[in-house]
């Protein structure tokens, strides 16, 4: 077992040295290494299905404690399993995408780099080891944003991106020193210590988790890092880093229970409506998919705060295959036309079906419309939520927004106003290939709840019969939501005659009922209805572009202003270092010389003078002799 | 066979044969630097495998020098000099590899090179305190004729400083060890017994002065906040392997002290001011990385990370010596300290290569006027992140150990401080990413797109320190190991 | 002497000689000066007679009378003004030279009339002027060898400096450049 | 009737007046001649101990004759000296000479 | 030891010792031989053999240094001659350094006077000089105290003013006499007033007299007395002649007097003092630490704007009398003030010399003593510049050179002795000092050739001086142990 612990992190570790020491042979090369990287995992889950647990450490510092490691159990082997499957699908789709780029090795070995340290991360053994991965993912996060050499967003999108996390990584430092001092351990699994101690624990773990799950306020640096390459924001951005912050939570169960959890269930509940409100005002697919992710996120923080881990885990892997896939797809629409701008986008889907039929799928699941995947792990966060009346609302007005963001840019990539072009790009297949794998596990991952709970033995899933009514209400009106005000009647009507959405929407029975909805509405015809339910999605709106304008200007700029106050701070020191006490010194060295100068005066050349100095000097002294002789 | 001598003597005498050297043979000058640091290394690496981990101050050699005095030729090692030796010799190396001022390497630059390097060797190998002092001030003097030889513009105002600061801070010193030899019955220099007697030991004010005397000497060498103001200026004004030893090996020489002169035998006086030390060293951290951030200049900004880095071995060593602190906590906040000093010079060491090659082929090392490196010079640029993310604290790189062990030992004693200490983390993060972002990503203009790449030699004398980070970084136990404080610090 | 003997040589010698000192340095005439300079050491003499050192009296009359005459020859042959017929002021700086000078004197006169100075033993006399030459050439031996040394020099000295143009008849030594202005 | 307060008096007065013209003086000879005279009120004074505290003093005696000495030859030297500068210098003012300072 | 003689037994008695202690005034005698016979064969030999009295000077003062340790290892220490002559650790250190620094100094000025008119009689003066230096040192009477303080100023004043036709010497000289003399009158004053609290100029005797005698007498007779011993040693502020005097003396001249003089002065201090007032009478050792504080910091600060470096070297030897001026502050309160002055006095000595010796060849190269004139000497004479800075430093007190253990040493007696604020003040001082000696070394060093300059015609004996003197200044410091051993074993036979 141990071995296999140890292939996991370092087959890919190996492949992306391999593509790196072998450019040319980068495509190969890599899809060997991602499909090797892969088994090792698999057999790591059925392992731990068999009930099998393993670690394997060693003493990395000599200090007694402080081993670093790898350990197979039920949550790790699951995550693993998952990121692996992930990482494989996107690997193997980048091969395609990166096809016609001259750097890709570069791209594809740091993504297999990538892969390496989240295996490590989610295989880790202590928090020791957990912190080291921890990092490494985030410094590989930051190279593979700013891989793009086009883009200016991308180096201060990577720069951002690293250090807000890092930020939030103080609290995982001071958690680590304080569980430490307090206990002498750093092992998974031990109950929190009391006091202020236990407080900074606590505090630390959940504010790491929110930097690296970008919850608000962090989550701000989600939306820059997509200036990265689209696989890699479907890899790291969606479906697995981002998760880790979901991970240490459900991983910390034992340090976390109480307050902390609670802490984390409100950020979690509050993030998920705000980046809901942020997804829908984006102009860029990308981003309204970032916001998505921080959204869904929030919704696992909810799950892991109020349902236990295998709620969270759950939502974590259905989340994981649709919005991986919805970002492969996205990557297929980048590369017909050349950007992710939505306006750039418009039309898009119809001109690539396929892989609009994925993109349709996968945001089906995401949108919680049964009986796809994500439908059944959102309705136990639900469920979970209900008894905490707040939750339940924030986590109901997300469902409803997901719905809402992700029908806007569904409806865009199918109108026909766009432009028509498709570049034909080389590595299509192996990307329709990677959509559609994902596609596939979006509709059936929905199965996996039961394992789950069974592989991590934990209580059944909860589910409750409001939970599962609100549930279907919630994106319907979310949908109506979109589609009523933004699309004014008559285009509507025009859209509705021409059969726009009967194409694509008859395909998917979910969205039927919302178009009859929408037809009703409209034969009703009725202007204070209209005008009602114009009003509902307005308030709505303004919260989600005031959200978005917070995004993009409060927040950034509080973000910026923090930075800046720090460079200011930073100048001033400088400025006091320059003017204070180097002028300090220099002024004594200016205060010598000039006192030296002052002293030659008293070397006048005149004898007289430096006879009656003398006297005078040799009187002083007496009469200090005296007074010391006398007191 | 007197390794130690060895190693500490074949650099002086080749410095001395420089001037002998016949100035036809262009090479020759290097050449013998590189002999004499060989053989400096072989010695060491003898020592290194002769070391007893379990033991403390080991492998003494000793010959009498003044007896009158009871000065004496003395020289030993524990995991700390071993740890800092073995740091000095690899740099050396580097630098030498590297060059100073015009190539190739002239017999004078050479002599000085071997002159600061055996007086290094001999300070962290010595065990008299007249050695240890006569090896402080030798390097003094080395290093400002390396700086005011082939520094740069404002060479001459930078060495002055240099000199005049390092003066300042050495004279205390040596009141300090005369004060310590007149306390100590019968008088002696010996750094051993000083160590073992601690003839200042419980007596009030005199010990808080000598303590006083030797912290402000090793203070203003860390340097700490506010004795820091020479840094900058002898950094940036010095020749690319002067910084590189300035900063790699001669800021060592203030942390060494502080953990073997004022923790070592002023314990007692140093519970009292731990936690004002601690405070100024956390002063330094933060204040070195606010600097930092505001700089422009590449080498001012790694000078002032310097101060941050070495502000945390001053948190080490002052959280070691408070009275609270366990004794778990102790040994890892020494060991950090430690390995935080040879991380620190490896890492820095590199990131002066960088900034030195950067202003060989570009001329300036302004970031405001540099963009989008990494296009012409890839290697190079990779390597710059690499060492960036190493001066961070990644995890992987030689430096998170170290300052993670900081971290846990202070925060035995004084969460707080721990706490607000990684606070500089991210400090250093956002400047050093800064300062990629600027410098090494966007647009490429045109004068600057036809740069060579990383040369051979560059590579030569850069590389080998890049990978003793990674591997110290993967596996610090490779050194800590050695350093194992717990053999060698007394309780206290 | 007895004491009513010293006194009545004492006080008007004492007197002569302090008035004469002083009206070295007020007088014009550097001559003058000098032959007053002589008049206050001779009476120094005499003052030394009238303390019962009978040696030492004569001895500094006989020196004074000898070096004086030379000083006084000195004087006219290189002051301006010899004779002190224009009148000329010698002195600078005269107000705080004298104030300094008063003050240390007053000084030292304080102190010296208020200590406790040993008193004489009583009922020992004075030994005879041999005793003098007793130590002269018994302990203080080396030290008189020493100032035969010094009178030597001096003589060297002085026909070094005084004289120019030596004995091989050239030019006495020009300064060495020392690059700030020509000697 | 004489006391040896009254000597010591005296010394010092005669002391004073030597050194006001060492302080005073502008020509050279008369500085010296303000020496002479500091000279003879160091002797005066022990003089003055040998006839009221220390009749046995004949080191005493002696270092009167030391100071007798001591006149001549640095008178003998001084006088060499404003020669000396007489000659190249026209002038023994000690307020010429102020070409060395600072 | 006699406080007085005045009977036919005593003259007797002490005839008699005389004879058997002949041989402990061996040096004294070299010397003093020197002299008489220099001036014999400056009257006898012809002008072009005039330059064999040199020789004959400088061998009869390095057999004085000989002879002195013949003393110390053979016969070991006395005081001879009923006490007015005391030749102990003191003495015949001071002897020893004369004689070799006398010699250094005559090599150095031989070039300066080889031909010139009276070349016999200046070296006859320089070993009169040296006699009354050694005399000064070994007085343990009042009247030959004042002797030789009288003599070593009149040869000196004689020897700055050689160059007859120079200005400067002519003022130099002049001024050097008149503060001399009006100082050494202020000595003899005070001494009077000792003799009359002690009955005796034995300084024997007075020590048994002065802790008793009341304080106020006491206090004034001292202070005229350090004016005496003060102005010899350069101490502030009896030094205003030292800067002119320096400046305006031919440089070997100007060497002697900032060693050998100066040296005769500090020894004299440190005999007479403890000697006259054992056991901190009056508190004379916190009197002369202020003096020493005083002296060493206006002397720094002096040097810094100075671009003579004639100058600059004198204030820096004023500077260097306030550091020897520690161990002597030391000696009542510390067994190791003695062996801390004997050791730095040692030092100094090889170290300015060298110092001097440097600025003599650039001098006769370059015919200015201007920092200006030092610029790019390492290119020009790399040998030149390295003793330049070699002694340099050794006077800034950097370690392994002479002037650091010096420092060492007078550090470490003043911490012994409770003063450990003036040793701080001493290290203040160091770093000031940093200042000036930098500002000689680095344009030397640092800066390239200004422009190509005639070589002078090398000078044997300034090269030999020079090679002998750095040398001593790196020796001194990397074998230290014979000298700190000797140090070590100097004694003092009355007083500390």
């Amino acid at each position: 077992m141990a071995v296999l612990l140890w292939l996991t992190v370092g087959l890919p570790l190996l492949g992306a040295l391999l593509v790196k020491a072998a450019p040319s042979r980068a495509r190969p090369l890599t899809v060997a290494a991602a499909v090797a990287s892969a088994v090792p995992p698999v057999v790591l889950l059925v392992a731990a299905a068999d009930g099998r647990r393993a670690t394997s450490g060693f003493r990395w510092l000599p200090t007694a404690g402080l081993d670093v490691g790898l350990r197979l159990d039920a949550l790790s082997a699951a995550v693993s399993a998952t990121v692996a499957g992930i990482g494989l699908v996107v690997l193997l789709y980048s091969v395609g995408y990166f096809a016609d780029d001259d750097r890709r090795a570069s791209a594809l070995a740091g993504l297999l780099g990538f892969l390496a340290v989240m295996q490590g991360l989610v295989l880790a053994d202590g928090y020791l080891a957990l912190l080291v991965f921890w990092e490494l993912v985030g410094a590989a996060s930051a190279r593979l944003i700013a891989y793009s050499r086009d883009d200016p967003q991308a180096a201060p999108g990577a720069v951002r991106a690293f250090l807000t996390t890092r930020s939030a990584d103080v609290g995982f430092y001071v958690a680590l020193l304080a569980l430490f001092s307090a206990t002498g351990s750093i092992a998974f699994g031990q109950g929190r210590p009391g006091g202020a101690v236990g407080a900074l624990v606590g505090i630390g773990l959940v504010v790491a988790a929110m930097g690296k799950s970008a919850q608000a306020p962090l989550q701000t640096w989600l939306s820059g890092a997509m200036a990265g390459p689209t696989p890699v924001s479907a890899l790291l951005h969606s479906a697995t880093m981002v998760a880790a912050g979901v991970y240490l939570l459900v991983r910390s169960e034992s340090l976390l229970a109480g307050w902390p959890l609670d802490v984390a269930g409100w950020v979690g509940a509050v993030t998920a409506v705000a980046a809901a409100g942020i997804a829908l005002a984006q102009r860029d697919l990308k981003r309204v998919l970032a916001g998505s992710t921080a959204s869904q996120l929030g919704l696992m923080f909810v799950g892991a705060a109020a349902g236990g881990p295998a709620v969270a885990v759950f939502h974590l892997v259905t989340h994981a295959a649709g919005k991986a896939g919805l970002f492969l797809a996205a990557g297929v629409f980048q590369h017909d036309r050349d950007s992710t701008d939505l306006d750039e986008l418009r039309g898009a889907g119809r001109d690539d079906r396929r892989a609009f039929a994925g993109f349709a799928l996968c945001a089906l699941s995401i949108a919680a419309v049964p009986p796809l995947a994500a439908f059944w792990s959102k309705d136990h966060i639900t469920a979970a939520a209900e008894p905490r009346t707040a939750w339940f609302v924030l986590v109901l007005l997300s469902a409803a927004g997901s719905a809402a963001y992700l029908l806007r840019p569904a409806l865009i990539l199918w109108d026909r106003g766009g432009a028509g072009r498709t570049l034909a790009a080389a590595g299509r297949r192996w990307m329709l290939a990677g959509v559609a794998t994902l596609a596939a596990a979006s509709v059936v991952a929905g199965v996996l709840g039961e394992p789950l709970v069974r592989l991590l033995q934990a209580p059944p899933l909860p589910t409750s019969a409001l939970s599962i009514a609100l549930s279907l209400v919630a994106p319907v009106v979310g949908a109506l939501a979109v589609l009523l005000p933004l699309r004014p009647p008559r285009l509507l009507a025009r859209a509705a005659d021409r059969g726009l959405y009967a194409a694509a929407l008859q395909r998917w029975v979910v969205v039927l009922p919302t178009l009859a909805l929408s037809r009703w509405l409209r034969a009703a015809d009725d202007h204070r209805l209209d005008r009602a339910v114009d009003a509902i999605p307005r308030p709505a709106l303004a919260l989600s572009l005031l959200l978005r304008g917070a995004e993009d200007r409060g927040l950034d700029r509080a973000v910026d202003a923090v930075a800046q106050g720090g460079v200011a701070a930073a100048r001033g020191s400088d400025w006091v270092e320059r003017r204070g006490i180097d002028a300090a010194v220099d002024g004594l060295a200016v205060a010598i010389g000039r006192s030296g100068s002052e002293s030659r005066r008293l070397q006048s050349g005149r004898l007289y003078e430096y006879l009656r100095d003398a006297v005078l000097g040799a009187t002083a002294i007496a009469l200090i002799v005296a007074l010391t002789a006398l007191t | 066979m007197p390794w130690l001598s060895l190693a500490i003597a074949v650099p002086l005498l080749a410095a001395a044969a420089c001037p002998l050297l016949p100035r036809r043979l262009a090479q020759a000058p290097r050449l013998l630097a590189l002999a004499a640091t060989a053989v400096s290394a072989a010695a060491l690496a003898v020592t290194w495998a002769r070391f007893d981990t379990g033991k403390g101050m080991q492998l003494v050699e000793h010959a009498r020098w003044i007896p009158t005095l009871d000065v004496s030729w003395r020289v030993g090692v524990d995991g700390m000099s071993l740890a800092l030796a073995a740091l000095t010799v690899v740099l050396f190396v580097a630098s030498i590899l590297y060059g100073v001022g015009p190539r190739p390497l002239t017999r004078a630059a050479a002599g000085m090179l071997l002159l600061l390097e055996g007086a290094t060797l001999a300070f962290f190998l010595a065990q008299d305190f007249v050695v240890f002092y006569v090896a402080f001030d030798v390097t003094l003097v080395a290093m400002y004729f390396l700086i005011a030889l082939w520094g740069e513009e404002h060479r001459r105002y930078a060495a002055l400083k240099f000199f005049l600061y390092t003066l300042i801070g050495s004279l205390p010193v040596l009141l300090g060890i005369i004060a310590l030899y007149l306390t100590a019955e019968p008088h002696t220099f010996n750094m051993t017994r000083l160590a073992a007697e601690q003839p200042l030991a419980g007596s009030g004010l005199g010990a808080s002065l000598v303590f006083l005397a030797f912290f402000i000497g090793f203070a203003i060498k860390t340097p700490i906040v506010p004795f820091h103001t020479w840094l900058p200026a002898a950094h940036v004004e010095a020749p690319t392997s002067g910084s590189v030893l300035l900063a790699g090996v001669l800021l060592k020489l203030g942390g060494y002290g502080l953990i073997r002169v004022n923790l070592q035998m002023l314990p007692d006086a140093f519970a009292k001011y731990a936690l004002a030390v601690a405070l100024l060293g956390l002063v330094s951290a933060l204040y070195g990385a606010l600097v930092a951030l505001a700089q422009t200049d590449l080498k001012r900004l790694i000078a002032y990370t310097s101060v941050n880095h070495m502000g945390y071995v001053v948190i080490g060593v002052a959280a070691a010596a408070a009275t609270g602190i366990s004794q778990r906590g102790r040994e890892l906040a020494i060991d950090g300290a430690v390995l935080q000093m040879v991380a620190h010079g490896l890492v820095t060491g590199t990131l002066f290569f960088i900034a030195g090659i950067l202003k060989q082929r570009t001329g300036t090392r302004d970031l405001r006027q540099l963009s989008g490196l990494l296009r012409p010079m890839p290697v190079y640029g990779s390597l710059v992140a690499l060492a960036f993310f190493a001066s961070l604290g990644l995890p992987g790189l030689a430096q998170f150990p170290a300052e993670l062990q900081i971290f846990l030992g202070t925060f035995d004693v004084w969460p707080a401080v721990a706490a607000v200490t990684v606070v500089g983390i991210v400090i250093t993060a956002g400047l050093f990413l800064r300062a990629l972002q600027r410098a090494f990503m966007g647009d490429v203009p045109d004068r600057l797109a036809r740069l060579p790449d990383l040369a051979r030699r560059e590579a030569i004398a850069v590389a080998p320190l890049a990978v003793l980070f990674i591997v110290l970084g993967l596996y610090p136990r490779l050194v800590l190991d050695v350093i194992k404080s717990a053999s060698w610090l007394v309780g206290g | 002497m007895s004491d009513l003997a010293t006194a009545i040589v004492f006080w008007p010698a004492a007197a002569l000689m302090l008035g004469t000192a002083l009206y070295v340095f007020i007088t014009s005439s550097m001559a003058r000066a000098g032959l007053l300079l002589l008049a206050s050491l001779g009476v120094e003499g005499l003052v030394f007679l009238a303390l019962a050192s009978e040696f030492l009296g004569f001895l500094q009359l006989l020196m004074m009378s000898g070096e004086m005459v030379i000083m006084v020859f000195f004087m006219v042959m290189f002051m301006p003004d010899p004779g002190g017929l224009m009148g000329m002021d010698m002195t600078h700086d005269k107000r705080r030279s004298a104030s300094v000078a008063i003050a240390i004197a007053v000084g030292l006169a304080v102190v010296a009339v208020l200590t406790d100075w040993p008193a004489r033993v009583a009922g020992t006399d004075a030994p005879d002027v041999r005793a003098i030459g007793y130590e002269v050439m018994g302990r203080s031996m080396v030290s008189f060898l020493f100032a035969a040394m010094t009178i030597l020099l001096a003589m060297v000295g002085g026909v070094l400096l005084a004289k120019h143009g030596g004995r091989f008849g050239i030019p006495a030594p020009a300064g060495e450049q020392r690059g700030q202005e020509n000697d | 009737m004489v006391s040896l307060p009254v000597v010591l008096a005296a010394g010092a007065v005669m002391f004073g007046i030597g050194l006001y013209g060492a302080l005073g003086q502008t020509n050279t000879i008369m500085v010296i001649m303000g020496v002479e005279l500091m000279l003879g009120a160091a002797m005066l004074n022990v003089v003055g101990f040998l006839r009221y505290s220390h009749p046995h003093g004949t080191s005493g005696n002696f270092f009167v004759l030391v100071v007798m000495t001591l006149m001549a030859v640095e008178a003998a030297v001084g006088f060499a000296l404003v020669v000396s500068v007489f000659r190249h210098r026209r002038t023994a003012e000690v307020d010429d000479l102020t070409d060395l300072k600072g | 030891m006699e406080p007085n003689g005045g009977t036919f037994q005593q003259a007797e008695q002490a005839e008699h010792m005389m004879v058997s202690e002949l041989p402990w005034l061996a040096p004294i005698g070299a010397l003093t031989l020197a002299a008489i016979l220099a001036i014999v064969l400056a009257i006898t030999l012809p002008r072009r053999r005039q330059g064999l009295i040199g020789w004959w000077v400088g061998g009869m003062h390095l057999a004085a240094a000989g002879l002195a340790a013949w003393v110390w290892l053979d016969r070991g220490f006395k005081a001879t001659m009923s006490g007015t002559i005391v030749i102990d650790g003191l003495t015949l250190a001071l002897a020893g350094i004369v004689g070799v620094s006398g010699a250094v100094c005559i090599a150095l000025a031989r070039p300066v006077v080889a031909g010139s008119d009276r070349e016999g009689e200046f070296y006859a003066m320089v070993a009169f000089a040296s006699l009354a230096a050694v005399m000064l040192g070994a007085a343990g009477d009042a009247g030959l105290l004042a002797l030789a303080l009288a003599a070593t100023g009149l040869a000196t004043f004689v020897l700055t003013g050689y160059l007859r036709r120079s200005a400067r010497a002519n003022e130099a000289s002049i001024k050097y006499y008149i503060f001399g003399t009006v100082s050494g009158a202020a000595m003899v004053y005070g001494l009077s007033w000792w003799f009359g609290l002690a009955g005796s100029t034995s300084f024997d005797a007075i020590g048994q007299a002065l802790p008793d005698a009341p304080t106020a007498a006491v206090i004034a007779s001292t202070a005229l007395l350090l004016a005496g011993l003060g102005y010899k040693a350069a101490l502030v502020p009896f030094h205003f002649w030292t800067p002119d005097a320096y400046d305006g003396a031919p440089l070997p001249v100007a060497a002697y007097l900032s060693v050998v003089s100066k040296l005769a002065g500090l020894f004299a201090l440190a005999r007479v003092l403890p000697m006259a007032l054992p056991g901190d009478t009056v508190g004379w050792s916190t009197a002369i630490a202020v003096i020493a504080a005083v002296t060493m910091t206006l002397g720094n600060i002096a040097a810094v704007p100075q671009r003579n470096v004639v100058r600059l070297l004198a204030y820096s030897s004023i500077a260097q009398s306030g550091y020897i001026l520690m161990g002597v502050a030391a000696l009542t309160g510390s067994d190791l003030g003695l062996p801390a002055l004997v050791y730095y006095a040692m030092a100094y000595a090889a170290t300015n010399l060298a110092a001097f010796a440097v600025v003599q060849a650039v001098q006769r190269e370059r015919h200015s003593v201007d920092l200006d004139a030092f610029r790019g000497l390492g290119r020009d004479h790399p040998w030149w510049t390295a003793a330049l800075a070699l002694s340099f430093l050794s006077l800034l007190g950097l370690p392994p050179l002479a002037g650091f253990f010096g420092k060492l040493e007078v550090f470490k007696a003043a911490i012994d002795a409770h003063q450990a604020w003036l040793a701080a003040i001493a290290v203040v001082n160091s770093v000031i000092s940093l200042y000036y000696y930098l500002r000689v070394i680095a344009p030397a060093v640092l800066d390239s050739r200004t422009a190509a300059r005639a070589r002078a015609k090398s000078a044997v004996p300034v090269g030999a001086a020079l090679a002998v003197t750095t040398v001593a200044t790196v020796a001194f410091g990397v074998a230290a142990e014979p000298l700190l051993r000797l140090s070590d074993h100097a004694r003092m036979l009355v007083g500390s």
